[in-house]
């Protein structure tokens, strides 16, 4: 494909063409995403629409992590898994499905689960990293990862009929540590596994995600970074508030941290968090 | 002193079922203030219905439970000392982890 | 497949499972899904997440109604439609992705333009309407034929970074006509194709779309009737704001009102607007 | 007396593409007033800058405009009669057709 005198080739100018169209979005705005990788963190209910809408903008690289198979019960909110590919692996099924609809961008499969072991090689090859993981020890790593490799991180999170959103690490704001310095107790970290999650609730924050991770790309708006939306479905009713800002104290991002890529490595999240990442040890749901 | 109380992010179940209260909290006798301090007993105290260690951790809040006045962090304005007036809304929310 | 006493059968328990874990929806709200059927107005940028979101939840019949044909600039919002299925009918395009990852629920492909000669027939079917159109005399053939027909309806819209939503004509609250009783100037109407969209900004308003069409449908909650979210990408602001009740005087649905399905069927809603329904006949835009 | 003013839908492009305004408008000299009426003539002449026609039609905002005053609709709180405050946030904001 050749490219045009402004770095787009004729037929991205013709695909992205109601993107060209913004003002404040233009030829600048669709190059830089052509440019940007990003790093989705689980194609669950979450990493759904946030690796469809990225694919689908124009995001030059996506890596998609998850070591999950795809299981019909999933299937109620994680719309990217076709029933075809029920047993199969999550990172493949999804890669398959931006395919379809954006073969010009380019996709890698990461089928493994995101360790505190392998994250620094991985999160390394991508400018932004989006948090679309279902449990606590995860989202302490991811962020952790996040403030050592220095990239800035979209996270979600949704359960039952409600969700939150921010953006982590990004432009001097706060990591999930300065909010979250001490984990909560055991008893206070449900998953969508054991407690239940309206299908569509995690679509909302997924959109919301991809939507953060593309101002970010593409330079352009104003982020949640120092903000946290939210959102009630029940009520329809959504909230963006001003969050505290990066703590001088911080463990992992403060002034005095002696927090390094290799104190990351040895770091026991699921000790810390006295959480397992992984619910496959667990035992299965009965249901009614 | 009238304020609205909101528990989300799960919170809701300590205080049967409930997401939005409207309450009149009695101030401080003293000085006629009202602080965070005071409202997260009162809170204790009045609303919490069961397992009032998912709510508070000594004289705070526990872990990954955000607070928020006027759709602003408490750290932002003062923390526990925060004073209080007719008309805020006061939000506890519960972190969450799912997708 | 044997229902159990619960109105369910086991491959809807399990598959919709997490749903029925939730206490504010359960049984009662999964069964209340299975038997509504919604009608999809459009397979564009909001009609995509809206007939994915309402596939997987498990609305018992889902009617998608479209004229057009997928174009390869749809692709950057429309995560519908594959690049497989550029040239063919959107209605097909998206039918066949819902039937993918959901086999178990009935789908009724309208592949035509709705308007006001053929929509009391097509409505008739249908229990709630979502309103993914891009066009303002659509917007006011549909509200109109709503309210003849009694029907709730799921209203959306997206243009460059912003976008909105509510419910009309549901519980007794305003429609369309009582917001909006004369149509704006059409210097006033732009459309996505002239000016615009950031994909993933229909995105999020058609997820919010079929999470209203999902508490209407199953009855719980409170729906966004009487309210209107109001959507600013760029700068990440979301209000929900209260709008006016039922106009008495309404053109539409007023006490004195006499708007019947005769006058529906022969009302001139291009005239009225001063606006083309489909943008077929218009010039081409050239791009760059 | 200082408000918000945003503007959404498309109608910041009729002020230099500004979508909040923080002014400070004079209430009326008789009885230190300011009600939507009067704000909608200082709009239309302090920072509507081109297609007025877009924005005003008659003396009333042109069809497909919503008023909101603190998130609620104009028609709700008195229409060209309601009565600004202080710090009030006023939104005009043109309804959209596109998706
Ligand atoms: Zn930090
Ligand atoms: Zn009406």
């Amino acid at each position: 494909h050749a490219v045009s005198s402004n770095g787009l080739t004729p037929g991205m100018i013709y695909r992205y063409s109601r993107h060209l169209l913004l003002p404040d979005f233009g030829v600048e705005g669709q190059i830089n995403l052509a440019k940007s990788s990003i790093l989705v963190v689980g194609a669950g209910g979450l990493g759904s629409p946030v690796v469809l809408y990225l694919a689908s903008c124009g995001i030059g690289c996506i890596g998609i992590v998850d070591s999950d198979i795809v299981e019909l019960n999933n299937l109620h909110r994680q719309i990217i898994h076709p029933e075809a590919y029920v047993g199969h692996a999550k990172v493949k099924s999804a890669a398959a499905a931006c395919r379809a609809i954006n073969s010009s961008i380019n996709l890698v499969e990461h089928n493994q689960a995101l360790q505190a072991s392998n994250a620094l090689d991985i999160v390394s090859k991508y400018d932004i990293v989006v948090d679309a993981t279902d449990n606590l020890p995860s989202r302490y790593m991811i962020s952790d990862c996040c403030v050592v490799m220095n990239k800035p991180l979209i996270s979600g999170a949704a359960l039952g009929l409600e969700g939150q959103l921010t953006v982590y690490h990004h432009k001097g704001g706060p990591c999930y540590r300065c909010l979250f310095p001490t984990p909560p107790p055991t008893a206070a970290c449900q998953r969508c596994s054991d407690s239940g999650v309206l299908g569509v609730v995690p679509g909302v924050i997924g959109c919301l995600q991809a939507l953060e991770a593309i101002k970010v790309a593409s330079g352009i708006g104003e982020t949640l970074s120092g903000r946290m939306l939210i959102f009630d479905a029940l009520s329809s009713r959504i909230r963006i508030v001003k969050i505290r800002g990066r703590s001088l104290q911080c463990f992992a991002c403060g002034d005095n941290a002696d927090f390094t890529q290799q104190s990351f490595q040895s770091f026991d999240y699921e000790g810390f968090t006295q959480s397992p990442m992984s619910d496959k040890a667990r035992p299965k749901l009965s249901l009614i | 002193m009238r304020l609205t109380l909101e528990f989300g992010g799960g919170l809701d179940l300590l205080c049967q079922s409930v997401k939005i209260h409207h309450v009149d909290v009695t101030p401080n006798v003293e000085n006629g203030k009202l602080t965070l301090r005071d409202l997260l007993s009162w809170v204790r105290t009045s609303l919490i219905k069961e397992r009032p260690e998912m709510f508070m951790k000594g004289d705070s809040v526990r872990p990954g439970i955000l607070v928020l006045v006027n759709d602003c962090d408490w750290e932002l304005c003062g923390g526990h000392d925060t004073e209080l007036e007719e008309k805020d809304v006061v939000v506890f929310i519960s972190t969450l982890h799912g997708g």
